[in-house]
């Protein structure tokens, strides 16, 4: 069964508060509200996340592991390094002496914990990523935007339900 | 020996050797300049210069090293030169010479970049308008046959520096052969007022001094340490001297106006008023209380109120002197040339000497000096008595001919003896000159000299150690510059114009050399050996040792005719002294151009590549003066300018200006740097023997108005250290030296 | 007055913004021009310097670092502020932090890139600087890890990489909207890759927000490492003046004051050049102001503890440099440096400058000169003065190729900058709309509660 | 593997020196400079110039104190404020000082100074990168760096003078640190002879050039480690210890007799070269 | 739902392995594989391979001589440098030679000594200048002491010039390259049994085991001074 898309402008976030929660309500057939529903907003609004309940957030799983990692193979690398063959004796400190490598494993750590963040928030947040099939430049502006994806079936109720809430503009995929 | 192993001294034949000394594998820059060029390997860019023949000490990378002899001064180091690859690279003391042991001073190895100086003099120059004009060694001969034709001997002079050797024997032919007298020897720094004191109180010019065995030196301005004599001979025995025997060190007394580098090492640094040596000297003999006779009786009018208010010097110092030259005998007491360089400087010395006899050095801690039994190779001894006869003459314009060699009148005559103009008035002057200097400049021929690592000859030093010797110079390397002959061999060649017949059996002098040492075998100790062998064998060793000759010692210094003038009085319009400061490093000026030589600072005022004006800071303070002011330092004679350098080391009525710098020739090392207080130079002279006093110009000084920032290398912090350990001293009695190993 | 008027159009912000990536004042080019020109002059004196070698710093053998490390210094520290700005406040919340933390950043980012810069000038081979980095070769060799400088190197290059990324994922959002608004043609281009792809869906707030946050959290105490790092290269040698144990902290106040007050200069110089006066409104300015102020009593503090140890201490040769710098040839710039750093920000003590935009410039650049003093007076009397007094030199005075370089960073400076202000936008969109939102939620909750109480 | 090197000598790799740890045997190359003896007369810093292929930078340079000499002689006098430096000056030759716990050495950013095996503070010229850390972090100043790219100076090295270099000495360009290296091209070479024929450089086998030189024999330079070395009898006759930072004798109550010292001690740098005190007479 | 740590346990295992590769190659890259250098152009293509290879049991016209490396280059065990042999060398044989006298290569080694010139040849193992290699010592150590065979001593490092005409590099003569030999444990036994005096004293502080093993193996110097000064 084909699926499509439909995409809702609202102007303020209550609005689009209530057509979440009628969304979470009502039950239509061929749309799942946790799955098919994508909720696109200007800025980082606390609320949004609150409307649509909870979801786990990975990041900082990422975080620990680089930074560990980066601290950990930071500290052999160079430790590693200074053994090697030609080490040699310098200023009467040890070939291998604690205090400056722990120098380098903490900027290693927190490098580590950087990149691997970033990474993680890349691949978290599915990016780079292409645009989604329905979007307008409003949303970059002041408009919040709630994109579902539905059953061919259930997009005039959800037509409905977002009309219902006076939505400043309502696009629709082509049917395929 | 460093690298002893590599250390191959010559074996083969003379020829085969030759053979070595050419340059190999020294491709541009390629060799030794790498540093941090390419950074990985190469393959096949540079080329590998190989030899065609090779001998077995022949092995690239490995030096070899040959003795020779120093040229740098006359005290005769015998020299241990590194060869590499045809190059020399580094000259450094032959341990087997009894008078540097091994050792050699920076004056000394400075003798690679005589060699090495780019500004040498390449070609046989002919003066055409300002200019010279590259000529032919032949047409070089005839012109000079030319000009000598039909000059009466009269008419010819020759001024040169101190020779000795062969070298002399065959400049004497030569002289000879043109029928003249006027062979001028000329130094312009040397003991000639000295050495006539010593002749008068011992018999002997130079005597052998004996620091190792004296237990005081007491030094009358004799820098021995710095530039007198025979300064690394005289160095190590004073390291002896110091250390003593049984932890009772040397002690080392030093009476001078200018602190030299020996007064910078003394215990007791005196500064007295300039030229009043000689007062001291017989103040101390007062004090002692040992003379009798005469003497006494001459000393009698030196009471030490007397003697205080006359030279500056405090009573307890003078009776501390005595008090510890009557104690720890024996001592030793020098005439130097800050007391020889006035017009009264004979009886300084004279003075100073017989202080030498009542205390009872004489024959212990003076000795007899033994010389090499040949007469004729005894060096000629320059003086200033010299330039200034050949100066008169030159004056009168008498000289049709003139040559020199080894010398630099024009720039080391005193300015009041208008040398250059006179020096014009000759004829024809020839020049035998490595370097255009200022003399080869006036010239009207120049013929180029091999460096004293190119050449070959014999050397005799005037001051001999443990036995006599004659040292030994021959060629470290092939000739550097294809068209410079050895003075040697320009001699024989000049010789020949004159006397071909006799000279016609040597080829050059180097045949010259090895027949005339070949000849004399049996006295040179190679009786009964092969003439091969002996003589490779004395170029092996670079010195042929000689039991010498020994002239006896007599102790005959009177007080007859010892007439100390009173201090003199302060000129109105010159009042200070100037001391023309003689460094260990550029002496008279005829090594300037080597550039270690400039940069290595001058051991007390830490001054490089320039002159100053040393000054008192008490006097400076009164005139106003801060180090790095330009003064103008005007006498009677002439003015100068250079810049000021606040000195504690000199009396408050002297100033200095060290010689050796301010020429304006000799290349790029030499040109432009400082000034010449030769220039300012008064021509006043010694009473007895007629030798300019050094010391007797009069100056005053005003300032420019211009500052300059001294260069130098000590720091902000001067001579200070701040409180923190740097050079730590402690005093006798503090200190156990018995303990030491 | 308030930090921002609640009752501003989000499109206007949109409008406003991307105004200023098309048309600035006149003065941008104005700007721009003598940044270029400045940083011309510095290629030529590098290319001089390359060639001829160090001497031409007129640096010496006691003296073997000059103005370059000096300077470098002063750059590094300019970088703290633009942490503290987007990194600090975020996490204590300080909402006004917004309109300013982007530009504040972005300095973050080109002081570090000119600071490195200098580390490459005052190499004597540039051509080797290679052998410096960590990284497998043919001889088999590594750097030096127990060297200062190589920590400087690593704590400098894992700032920068930290903070480029910083800015961008910030910037993300505000990627987007460029995009969205931007007529097509290479910028689009450029924003469309840069943007990612950003929609702003739900998904992406949330863990850009964790990201964010994280990332904030990380580059607070690597900011103050990297400072700290740099106060090593000091405080770990053995010369008299820099063996100094308060030096890290010392360092890094010194670093957000001369960041603090860049931010003052550049804070006027973009509200102008952009016209932003409407989001960077004169009680930020008053914030930041005082903030500074307060910095400024810190590093005030610390330079006092700094010589009161050196002063109380036994450690002669330390106390020799201290009064060297007071009383010699250094004198008046350490007294310049005291003047600037710790008698001109009193100023600020005064209400009515603190929103005097003449003055506040003036001082801010009085500010930046005195903390660039310290940098200097912090190298060059140690180096005059050090452990050995034969080598004392009270005399060096930079060249003027030394002086050309310390002038072209500023072009260099200036010139990142001003094209980064262009080209991205330089107040951060998506968070002005919501300070905006979150002062008009204020607003509204207050209003009734007021009508509650009525 | 090196990880597997660090694992396997992590003893070795944490050892410290020099107190820790003496892992100078069979050499330790060290001096002794009596100052007494020391005239200041320059020979050994002009010989070192000679053999070490040390540039003359040139009044002007000179003047900016961007000068070369790896020996430079000081001159101090007494600082009590009379009219003459009565008890003459004192003289101190001044070179690097191959500390045993360098300060120079840790700060080097890539490795191009290092402590050697047989106790030398090395200089690896072509690893310099020119930060000049090293010479930022030396107490007694003793490393010089080149300003300029001398080799191709015509005033510094013109052609002719190019053929006296040293071929056994790298000679620097531009941007490169160098100091005195106690003649490391001599004691390499001895080392190689001597290790060809299954000994130990013996006393006297090698030379320093300034040792060489020096009229008044005020250097001597040896192997510390070999107790027929003369350095190692005036260390001990001094009762200077290497790895010290106090001496034991400047300890006792009683002042010592010893004229043995060495320079900036109290700052852990453990120099490996000791100086005698210069002696002043007390009697005059 | 915690499909998101797939990727970070992947990332992780990437992660380990590429910095566990990177934490071992602190490690010199180190090869002894051939490296070969280019073919450079001599002025007189000196063929080794007839002066060293090996004999042609069969054909003595065609296979080599097997002279000893260090007939001709006598130096390289005497001196840091190896040198060249002097013209004088190549003359002392080719002068009785009279088989190939007249071979276009020898006629023209014999215009060079006629006009006494030495032969502008190119250096092929030109390490950069600030590199000393030590001949000498490596030939003591191997050849003299230790006993190996005089082509395989210098065959470590120049290759098998047995087989080659012109000599061409053949190693790398990079830096780690050499250090991978040193850091071998090498015997200091001779190939008799012979132990070889005073060989690993001085590498006590690099590696403790070997101055307690001193008499089954040393390694080469390590410190930069043995090749840089």
């Amino acid at each position: 069964m084909s699926k499509r898309h439909l995409l809702a402008l609202y102007g303020n976030f209550e609005e689009a508060e209530a057509v979440v929660q009628e969304l979470r309500n009502a039950t239509i057939k061929g749309f799942d509200v946790n799955d098919d529903m994508i909720v696109k907003s200007p800025i980082e609004h606390p609320e949004v996340e609150r409307f649509l309940g909870d979801k786990p957030v990975y990041v900082q799983w990422f975080t620990l592991v680089g930074a560990l990692l980066g601290g950990i193979l930071g500290f052999s690398l160079i430790s590693g390094a200074q053994a090697n063959f030609y080490m040699q004796l310098k200023g009467g400190k040890p070939i291998v002496p604690f205090p400056p490598n722990f120098v380098l494993t903490y900027e290693m750590f927190i490098l580590g914990g950087v990149f691997i963040t970033i990474l993680g928030f890349l691949i978290c947040a599915g990016l780079p990523a292409k645009r989604s099939p329905l979007y307008s430049t409003k949303v970059s502006v002041d408009n919040i935007a709630i994109l579902v994806e539905a059953d061919e079936s259930a997009i005039s109720e959800l037509k409905a339900i977002f009309t219902k809430h006076k939505a400043l503009e309502i696009q629709e995929e082509a049917g395929k | 020996m460093i690298d002893s192993g590599s250390v191959k001294q010559m074996a083969g034949h003379p020829f085969d050797r030759r053979d070595f000394l050419k340059v190999l594998g020294w491709s541009g820059a390629a060799v030794a300049l790498s540093g941090c060029g390419n950074t990985s390997v190469e393959d096949g860019r540079e080329t590998v210069v190989s030899y065609v023949e090779a001998n077995d000490y022949m092995v690239p990378g490995v030096g070899v090293y040959f003795n020779s002899t120093c040229a740098q001064c006359d005290a005769g180091c015998s020299i241990n030169g590194r060869v590499r690859e045809g190059r020399v690279l580094k000259l450094e003391g032959n341990p087997d010479s009894a008078i540097n042991k091994g050792r050699l001073c920076g004056l000394g190895q400075a003798g690679v970049q005589h060699h090495y100086n780019p500004d040498r003099v390449r070609e046989p120059l002919l003066r055409n308008g300002n200019k010279g004009e590259a000529i032919s060694w032949e047409k070089a001969y005839a012109l000079i046959a030319e000009k000598l034709a039909g000059v009466s001997g009269e008419e010819i002079a020759f001024l040169s520096g101190g020779v000795s050797g062969h070298l002399k024997v065959l400049l004497g032919n030569y002289l000879d052969s043109l029928g003249t007298k006027n062979h001028f020897v000329y130094e312009a720094i040397a003991p000639s007022v000295v050495r006539a004191a010593n002749l008068k109180a011992f018999g002997v010019e130079m005597p052998r001094y004996r620091f190792d065995k004296a237990q005081v030196v007491l030094s009358f301005g004799a820098d021995f340490l710095g530039s007198w004599v025979s300064p690394v001979h005289f160095s190590q025995q004073y390291a002896q001297f110091r250390k003593g025997v049984n932890g009772q060190r040397g002690v080392l007394i030093q009476v001078e106006s200018k602190m030299t580098l020996t007064g910078a090492n003394a215990d007791r640094w005196l500064a007295v008023k300039p030229g009043t040596e000689g007062v001291l000297a017989l103040g101390i003999i007062n004090a002692l209380g040992m003379a009798t006779g005469e003497v006494a009786e001459l000393v009698k009018g030196y009471d030490k109120a007397r003697v205080s208010r006359e030279t500056g010097v405090s009573t307890g110092q003078i009776d501390k002197i005595a008090a510890l030259l009557k104690l720890r005998s024996p001592s030793l007491v020098l005439a130097g040339n800050a007391a020889e360089g006035y017009a009264h400087g004979s009886q300084n010395a004279a003075a100073i000497n017989l202080l030498n006899q009542v205390l009872g050095n004489v024959g212990k801690t003076i000795e007899a000096p033994v010389s090499v039994p040949f007469p004729q190779m005894v060096p000629s001894k320059g003086n200033t008595v010299a330039l200034k006869n050949m100066n008169d003459g030159l004056a009168a314009g008498k000289y049709k001919v003139v040559f020199n060699f080894a010398a630099n009148p024009v720039f080391t005559a005193p300015g009041a003896f208008k040398f250059k103009d006179n020096f014009a008035k000759a004829g024809f002057k020839v020049a035998f000159a490595h370097y255009l200097d200022e003399t080869a400049l006036q010239a009207d021929l120049v013929l180029p000299l091999d460096s004293a690592l190119e050449d070959w000859g014999t050397q005799v030093p005037e001051y001999m150690t443990e036995g006599a010797q004659i040292n030994i110079q021959q060629p470290l390397m092939e000739r550097l510059h294809a068209n410079t002959r050895g003075m040697g061999d320009i001699l024989l060649g000049l010789i020949k114009q004159k006397k071909a017949d006799e000279y016609k059996g040597f080829e050059d002098y180097y045949a010259y050399l090895r027949g005339a040492v070949l000849q004399n075998k049996g006295a040179l100790g190679g009786g009964g050996v092969e003439d091969d062998t002996f003589w490779n064998d004395t170029l092996t060793q670079g010195i042929v040792k000689l039991a010498g000759t020994t002239t006896s010692l007599a102790a005959h210094a009177s007080a007859a005719g010892l007439v100390l003038p009173a201090a003199a009085e302060a000129d109105e319009h010159f009042p200070l002294h100037l001391i023309p400061g003689v460094t260990a490093s550029l002496r008279d000026g005829r090594h300037t151009n080597q550039p270690w030589l400039q940069e290595s600072p001058d051991p007390l005022t830490t001054i490089v590549w320039d002159s100053w004006v040393e000054i008192h800071p008490k006097k400076a303070a009164e005139l106003g003066i801060v180090e790095g002011d330009i003064v103008q330092v005007t006498s009677k004679t002439g003015s100068v300018k250079a810049q000021v350098y606040l000195f504690p080391g000199i009396h408050p009525e002297a100033i200095s200006i060290p010689v050796g710098r301010g020429h304006d020739a000799m290349g790029r090392y030499a040109k432009g740097y400082g000034v010449n207080p030769f220039q300012i130079m008064d021509a006043v002279f010694e009473a007895a023997t007629g030798e300019l006093a050094m010391h007797e110009t009069r100056v005053k000084i005003s300032k420019t108005g211009q500052r300059v920032l001294v260069v130098k290398d000590e720091g902000s912090a001067g001579a200070l250290q701040m409180g923190r350990k740097i050079a730590g001293r402690v005093s006798t009695d503090q200190v156990d030296l018995s303990k030491e190993v | 007055m308030k930090d921002i008027r609640e009752d501003i159009a989000w499109a206007k912000i949109n409008q406003d913004v991307m105004k200023s990536l098309e048309n600035p004042r006149k003065l941008y080019w104005v700007i721009l021009f003598l940044a270029l020109a400045a940083f011309g002059f510095g290629v030529g004196c590098e290319i001089y310097q390359y060639r001829t070698g160090m001497g031409v710093e007129n640096v010496n053998n006691p003296q073997v670092w000059g103005l370059y490390i000096a300077t470098f210094i002063f750059w590094i520290g300019m970088s703290h502020s633009g942490t503290l700005l987007s990194a600090i406040l975020h996490l204590m919340h300080a909402d006004w932090r917004k309109p300013i933390y982007r530009f504040a950043e972005a300095m973050t980012t080109f002081s570090l890139m000119t600071a490195g810069l200098f580390v490459m000038v005052h190499i004597g081979r540039l051509w080797q600087f290679y052998y410096s980095l960590p990284y497998p070769n043919d001889r088999g060799i590594w750097p030096n890890f127990q060297s200062p400088l190589l920590w400087d190197a690593m704590a400098i290059f894992t700032y920068l990489s930290s903070s480029v990324l910083f800015l961008f994922v910030g910037m993300i959002p505000d990627l987007a909207i460029a995009r969205d608004n931007m007529q097509p043609g290479w910028r689009q281009k450029l924003y469309t890759l840069l943007a990612l792809g950003w929609e702003g869906t739900d998904r992406q707030w949330r863990n850009f927000r964790v990201t964010y946050l994280t990332i904030a959290c990380f580059l607070i105490p690597l900011a103050v490492s990297v400072h700290s790092i740099v106060a090593s290269d000091f405080a770990m040698s053995q010369q008299p003046g820099w063996h100094v144990t308060s030096f890290p902290p010392y360092f890094v106040a010194g670093a957000l004051y001369s960041g603090c007050a860049a931010i003052i200069t550049l804070f006027i110089i973009l509200r102008y050049v952009f016209r932003f006066e409407t989001y960077m409104t004169l009680p930020i300015l008053k914030k930041i102001v005082r903030l500074t102020f307060a910095i400024a009593m810190v590093w005030t503090y610390l330079n006092a503890v700094e010589f009161a140890a050196v002063w109380y201490s036994h450690d002669e040769a330390s106390k020799a440099v201290l009064i060297q710098k007071m009383t010699g040839t250094y004198a008046p710039f350490w007294w310049g440096m005291i003047f600037c750093g710790s008698v001109v920000p009193l100023v600020f003590a005064f209400k009515r400058f603190q929103t005097n935009i003449p003055v506040l410039f003036a001082v801010s650049l009085l500010l930046n000169l005195g903390m660039w003093l310290e940098r200097w007076m912090i190298v060059a009397p140690t180096f005059s003065h050090g452990y050995y007094p034969w080598t004392w030199d009270h005399e060096q005075w930079p060249s003027l190729v030394a002086w050309g370089m310390v002038f072209a960073s500023f072009g260099w400076f200036t010139l990142l900058f001003m094209i980064f202000c262009k080209v991205f936008p330089s107040v951060s969109m998506y968070e002005v709309k919501e300070m905006v939102y979150h002062r008009t939620l204020h607003l509204k909750k207050s209003e009734n509660a007021e009508q509650g109480a009525h | 593997m090196s990880v597997s090197n660090l694992l396997e000598n992590w003893a070795q790799v944490r050892h410290e020196h020099p107190n820790n740890d003496k892992p100078h045997d069979p050499y330790k190359w060290a001096m002794a400079i009596d100052l007494d003896a020391c005239t200041g007369c320059n020979a050994c810093s002009i010989a070192c110039y000679a053999e070490n292929n040390i540039p003359v930078v040139g009044k002007e340079r000179f003047q900016h104190g961007q000068q070369m000499h790896w020996m430079r002689v000081e001159r101090y006098w007494d600082e009590d404020g009379r009219e003459f430096p009565d008890q003459g000056f004192q003289f101190l030759p001044m070179m690097c000082q191959q500390c045993e716990a360098a300060p120079c050495e840790t700060v080097c950013p890539v490795a191009a100074t290092n402590h050697t095996a047989d106790g030398l503070n090395s200089q690896i010229y072509n690893r310099c990168i020119g930060s000049r850390y090293c010479s930022a972090n030396c107490p007694f100043k003793v490393r010089y760096f080149n300003w300029y790219d001398y080799p191709t100076d015509e005033m510094v090295w013109p052609a002719e003078m190019q053929q006296q270099m040293n071929p056994d000495v790298s000679v620097r360009s531009k941007g490169v640190m160098e100091k005195c290296t106690f003649c490391v091209q001599r004691l390499s070479a001895a080392k190689v002879k001597a290790k060809g024929e299954g000994r130990i450089v013996a006393e006297g086998e090698v030379q320093t050039a300034c040792q060489q030189a020096c009229p008044t024999s005020a250097i001597s330079f040896g192997n510390l480690v070999n107790p027929d070395s003369r350095v190692h009898k005036q260390w001990a006759a001094q009762q200077v210890e290497l790895d010290k930072d106090k001496q034991a004798k400047n300890e006792e109550e009683e002042a010592s007799e010893l004229r043995g010292y060495r320079i900036l001690e109290e700052l852990r740098a453990y120099p490996s070269v000791m100086y005698l005190e210069r002696v002043r007479e007390s009697a005059v | 739902m915690y499909r998101f740590l797939r990727f970070p346990i992947l990332l992780v295992g990437l992660f380990l392995a590429a910095s566990s590769f990177a934490a071992n190659s602190s490690q010199p890259a180190l090869t002894t594989e051939d490296s070969l250098g280019p073919q450079v152009q001599q002025p007189i293509e000196f063929p080794h391979n007839r002066h060293a290879g090996l004999k042609d049991a069969s054909d003595p016209a065609k296979g080599g001589m097997e002279i000893n490396c260090q007939y001709c280059h006598t130096y390289a065990r005497r001196s840091a440098v190896a040198g060249i042999p002097p013209l004088q060398k190549c003359i002392g044989c080719h002068q009785n030679i009279e088989s190939v006298r007249n071979k276009p290569r020898i006629v023209e080694l014999f215009k060079y000594w006629d006009a006494k010139k030495a032969v502008p040849w190119k250096k092929v193992h030109d390490l950069p200048d600030f590199v000393r290699f030590n001949h000498e010592r490596h030939i003591k150590r191997f050849v003299e002491q230790q006993d190996r065979p005089v082509q395989e001593a210098c065959g470590y490092c120049h290759g098998d010039v047995k087989e080659m005409t012109v000599a061409r590099r053949q190693k790398s003569l990079a830096m780690g390259w050499c250090a991978s030999c040193h850091e071998k444990d090498h015997p200091v036994v001779a190939e008799g049994g012979t132990p070889i005096a005073g060989q690993a004293y001085w590498y006590s502080f690099q590696k403790p085991a070997a101055a307690v093993d001193a008499n089954t193996k040393a390694r080469g110097p390590n410190d930069c001074w043995q090749c840089h000064k």
